[in-house]
């Protein structure tokens, strides 16, 4: 085996062991600790917002302005496209 | 990629206007059922991949060029940025939904808990919904269309 | 006024430049005790290499590639481990960029 | 263990695709590993997210005896992982421009033979 | 109430909004005239600035703001988004800002003859959005997604010379590492938000407990930013991208850059703010463990951004080695301010380090200025082909002297005020690693040394005998760099007094920035 | 936790690691783009399944079907196979 292979198996090995080790001290699946940020939306999306939908409300309204950066993503992306494929004199 | 044979053509006929009605729904409905601007509009443009792959991307370019394709996106942005500064307008913070509770369009608030379907709230979302939905056709239509244009031509570059 | 103190320091910078400028003072009446028969563009003030014709541009021309030579030359083995680990390889600037998370992982996972 | 199943399945995931950074050669395949990333990276934003027994955050038509808050799961992270895909699918769109670019000028899909910038 | 009230109450969302309405517009706007769409990108600019100055003037004076997206008060403060200006956002906007004018005032003439402009004007506004974006908000999410626009905006603008393969290359290059780069930050995102159910920085610096989560998080936080910064061995990608990309839009890549640099600081003094002192295994606490970390990578950038300068042979190459010498620079103070955190020295090391910040923006921003100016003239990128320019380019010439020297740290330039702060509050830490900065920073001179024979001086060849002056307008963006260089050169007090010491101040002052949004519930 | 729900989990999930891995490890890439097709559409199963429908409707119409095309336009436009 060549030397970089070696060196990124170890590496990859101990990453592994830390992604591994730090998931399982995440809360258990199902079962989150603290939830009052999303208890609030859940509770609050009917009378704030006026929306049944909570994720629509989370995502256009409470956090709306990653949205609009969201959008903004997929404007550079469709830029950037255009740009790489343009036609040059 | 040019086009395909007649049955696919057919078939890509019937199931595009179908495709069309779903994402148009999901975008329109997106402030009661699960969806939204994001999700229709990908609905929507992978309707549209499926007329690029059926007729060819040349065919597709005849109808529509990209210039009018990033104009609507544009629209879209821009039509999305103006409802938030309408926001800072009208309630005097960006993202303010000043719609909400006025019963004015979209105005009305739904009862709490579990309620039917009344397309008439969600304050500025809807608004915002069709603003993004309209962006997101047109973003990744293009991006779609552009790419499958440039890898059917051999030497586009000179 | 206008000096930068840093603790256990100070930077002027003002007074920098008026000393600077005393010594360009110094400097340019030295240079006034030259020669009065210096003249621009004559004979005087071509190259003279052993009455050989000066050579064209393209020849005079040190590139910039051999500038520092020695320096390069007495640092071989530096420079070739650099050179190594500049691959151009994408994979590779991935594989740096796990190495040092594996590295501090290593560190701040045992202290 | 067992209830620990979708993050080790995130975090195997994130590792497939560094692996496919990481090792293999065709720069569509190195595309295709970022995407996988991404996807686990999704996948770990939605798992945070469920509530054991939740219904999803929506209003319209709600199963009966559903109590809320508590009974719907958390609808921030899906905000998140829409916008996560998003942002994938224009990072995608734009590797894989430049890709078809490169192809054109260096005549191969190679990442070792893709490197005129070094040193 | 009056006007300039509200004004400055709406600024932060309005520094977003305006340059962001403006690329949705510069498809429409192109289409119609090239000149209207050059005086529309620079309007867009200037309304910005505006923006800038006047929540700069107000935030210097008044303290942090915030800015709650959506809401009019802070009644739910964990749901929404919302900016926290506080003096280090503030400056870093403001560097982002001249840069911002001097890259669209240096492209007018620059990118004159390409085509593809409407593309590269709307991506350039949405760079300058997205570093703005960065250095403003409060919210780490939204921190992820201002990176993420910055890292394809920047993409895009580097693979803008599509004719060449190199510059794709580089592209590809920058695209693979950030968007993996992105990724993790996501992922330990997903981690934070898991714990304490919080994106919002300030919250979460609330709360923040130190467990082992929160390590993996910081190691994960602080690798990916330090490579957006450019930390050595995580370098690789800048040098390929400076040198390929466009030198106009270079500027404003080393802005976004700079504002990844910026995230590093957010991360380690507000967001880990409160458990810095935090004592670990064998009594040694966080603070230091984590500056002798970013000293050591800052070193090892100092010595090998130089080294590799020194052979290079690629003009722009050459001076994206040398800007990684710089960012080594930045982050020897930044780790030297955390390691003896507390120290009256560690606050001059700070100072030093932001200062530093402007000055290597301005310094390497002029020397890309200067090689795309002789790129220009010439179409010549190695430093092999050219020769005795300066008897033909004499105001390039001037700068490049100048941009140089301030590199360098050669007094009385800008450069050698904020690196005498550095070197004096490190060598209180560790004398060595104050001899190895200067030396180093001897040996940045003899680089530009090099680079000044080999393009200005020399035999003129034949082939530039009637090579003319750099067009107007470059020149103008050149002498104002120049001309900031010097100011903050002859006057460093007046800097360091205006802006430099609340940026330090706001950034140790870390229960302010939290008390901001947590104490208004 | 429902046993039902937990075995649908965790056969889905497995499925969506495999599929991942096929579409690492093959060597054909317009199967690759096929296998990452399947690995969208067993997430968005997934997202589904975890009560995320918004997500899942994205993930369908984002990851497997638009994705899908770009990559397998982008195959169209260079080679197939990895191999040089």
């Amino acid at each position: 085996m060549e030397k970089r292979t070696i060196v990124a198996v170890v590496v990859f090995a101990i990453v592994a062991v830390f992604f591994f080790f730090s998931i399982f001290l995440i809360h258990p699946f199902g079962k989150p600790g603290q939830v009052n940020m999303d208890d609030h939306i859940i509770a609050n999306t009917q009378n704030e917002t006026g929306t049944n939908n909570g994720v629509t409300s989370t995502v256009f309204d409470y956090r709306g302005f990653d949205t609009l950066g969201e959008a903004t993503i997929l404007f550079t992306a469709v830029a950037g496209v255009l740009m790489i494929f343009r036609r040059v004199k | 990629m040019s086009g395909m044979s007649k049955i696919v053509k057919t078939s890509v006929n019937i199931l595009f206007p179908l495709t069309m009605i779903f994402g148009l729904y999901v975008i329109a409905h997106g402030h009661l059922t699960p969806g939204g601007g994001f999700q229709g509009g990908a609905i929507v443009a992978s309707g549209c991949a499926m007329i690029v792959v059926a007729y060819g991307s040349k065919w597709v370019f005849k109808q529509i060029n990209e210039k009018r394709l990033s104009t609507f996106e544009s629209i879209g942005g821009v039509g999305f940025i103006t409802v938030a500064l309408l926001g800072l307008v009208f309630s005097t913070v960006f993202f303010g939904n000043f719609l909400a509770g006025s019963n004015l369009l979209f105005g009305t608030t739904p009862a709490t808990g579990s309620t039917g379907a009344d397309f008439n709230t969600g304050g500025v979302l809807p608004l915002m919904n069709f603003a993004v939905g309209v962006k997101v056709i047109a973003g990744l239509f293009v991006i779609v269309l552009v790419m499958a244009y440039a890898s059917s031509v051999k030497e586009w570059d000179t | 006024m206008f000096s930068l103190e840093s603790g256990s320091g100070f930077w002027n910078p003002i007074l920098w430049v008026l000393i600077f400028f005393i010594a360009f003072l110094l400097f340019y009446g030295i240079r006034g005790f030259g020669k009065s028969t210096y003249k621009k563009d004559t004979d005087q003030t071509k190259a003279f290499l052993s009455g050989n014709q000066e050579p064209s541009a393209e020849v005079m021309h040190v590139k910039a590639s051999n500038l520092y030579w020695g320096f390069t030359t007495s640092m071989k083995t530096v420079y070739t481990e650099l050179r190594k680990m500049h691959t151009g390889n994408a994979s590779d600037y991935v594989l740096w960029f796990v190495i040092i998370l594996a590295c501090l992982f290593l560190i701040m996972g045992v202290m | 263990m067992i209830e620990y199943i979708p993050f080790i399945a995130v975090v195997t995931m994130i590792f497939i695709g560094l692996y496919a950074v990481l090792f293999r050669r065709n720069l569509i395949k190195i595309v295709i590993g970022i995407s996988i990333i991404e996807s686990g990276v999704n996948l770990f934003l939605i798992t945070l997210g469920y509530r054991e027994g939740g219904v999803a955050p929506i209003f319209t038509s709600l199963p009966p005896g559903t109590t809320y808050p508590a009974g719907m799961v958390l609808p921030v992270p899906q905000a998140l992982t829409l916008t996560s895909i998003v942002i994938g699918v224009a990072v995608l769109a734009l590797m894989l421009s430049l890709v078809m670019h490169i192809y054109r000028k260096y005549g191969t899909l190679d990442v070792r033979k893709i490197r005129r910038l070094k040193e | 109430m009056n006007i300039i009230d509200v004004l400055i109450e709406q600024s932060p969302a309005l520094i977003i909004a305006i340059p962001l309405l403006g690329a949705f517009l510069m498809p429409l706007v192109s289409r119609i005239n090239s000149t209207l769409r050059n005086i529309f990108g620079l309007l867009v600019l200037c309304l910005t600035g505006f923006f800038v100055g006047i929540l700069a003037s107000d935030v210097l004076a008044n303290g942090p703001r915030l800015y709650i997206f959506g809401a009019k008060d802070l009644a739910v403060p964990m749901v929404r988004i919302l900016f926290e200006v506080d003096s280090m956002s503030i400056f870093m906007a403001l560097i982002t800002m001249v840069l911002a004018f001097i890259a669209l005032i240096y492209s007018w003439s620059f990118m004159k003859d390409h085509d593809g402009l409407d593309k590269y004007y709307t991506l350039v506004l949405l760079l300058i959005t997205s570093t703005f974006g960065m250095e403003l908000t409060g919210d780490i999410f939204n921190f992820f997604v201002f990176l993420e626009i910055s890292c394809i905006a920047s993409c895009a603008l580097i693979a803008f010379w599509i004719s060449e393969g190199e510059a794709l290359e580089a592209a590809f290059k920058y695209i693979v590492v950030s968007a993996i780069g992105a990724l993790f930050v996501l992922f330990a995102i997903g981690m934070l938000y898991a714990q304490y159910n919080a994106l919002n920085i300030a919250t979460l610096a609330n709360v923040l407990k130190y467990t082992f989560l929160d390590k993996i998080i910081l190691v994960l936080l602080l690798v990916v930013l330090g490579m957006k910064a450019g930390l050595v061995p995580m370098h690789m990608w800048l040098p390929d991208s400076y040198g390929r990309a466009p030198p106009s839009v270079t500027l404003i890549i080393i802005g976004a850059t700079l504002a990844s640099f910026y995230g590093v600081l957010r991360v380690i003094f507000t967001l880990y703010g409160n458990v810095l002192s935090t004592t670990m295994r064998f009594s040694i606490p966080l603070n230091v463990l984590v500056g002798w970390i970013l000293i050591t990578l800052a070193i090892i950038s100092i010595i090998v951004g130089v080294a590799m300068a020194l052979v290079q042979s690629d003009f722009m190459r050459l001076i994206g080695f040398s800007a990684v010498t710089e960012v080594g620079y930045m982050f020897l103070a930044i780790g030297a301010g955390i390691a003896a955190l507390g120290t009256p020295y560690a606050t001059t090391a700070l100072q030093g380090g932001i200062l530093h910040l402007l000055n290597d923006a301005l310094d390497i921003g002029l020397l890309f200025l200067v090689a795309g100016a002789v790129y220009y003239t010439t179409k010549k990128r190695s430093l092999d082909d050219t020769s005795g320019l300066a008897r033909n380019m004499k105001y390039t010439t001037v700068f490049f002297v100048i941009g140089f020297l301030a590199v360098a740290g050669m007094p009385p330039l800008n450069g050698f005020a904020s690196k005498f702060l550095i070197y004096e509050s490190v060598y209180q830490l560790n004398p060595i690693l104050s001899i190895v900065a200067i030396l180093c920073s001897i040996l940045m001179l003899a680089v530009f040394v090099k680079v000044f024979y080999a393009v200005f001086m020399g035999p003129e060849l034949p082939a530039f005998k009637n090579v003319t002056e750099a067009p107007r307008s470059m020149l103008l963006a050149m002498g104002l760099v120049a001309a900031l260089a010097i100011f903050i050169g002859l006057f460093p007090n007046l800097v360091i007094d205006a802006l430099v010491k609340p940026a330090a101040d706001a950034l140790l002052n870390h229960a302010q920035y939290i008390g901001t949004v947590v104490g208004g519930i | 936790m429902g046993m039902e729900f937990l075995i649908a989990n965790i056969i889905v999930l497995i499925l969506t690691v495999v599929a991942s891995l096929v579409a690492v490890l093959l060597r054909d890439l317009l199967a690759a783009a096929v296998a990452m097709a399947a690995m969208s559409l067993l997430l968005s199963l997934e997202f589904f399944i975890l009560q995320a429908p918004d997500v899942a409707i994205a993930e369908a119409g984002v990851g497997a079907c638009l994705s899908t095309a770009i990559v397998i336009i982008a195959i169209k436009g260079t080679k197939r196979t990895e191999d040089e």
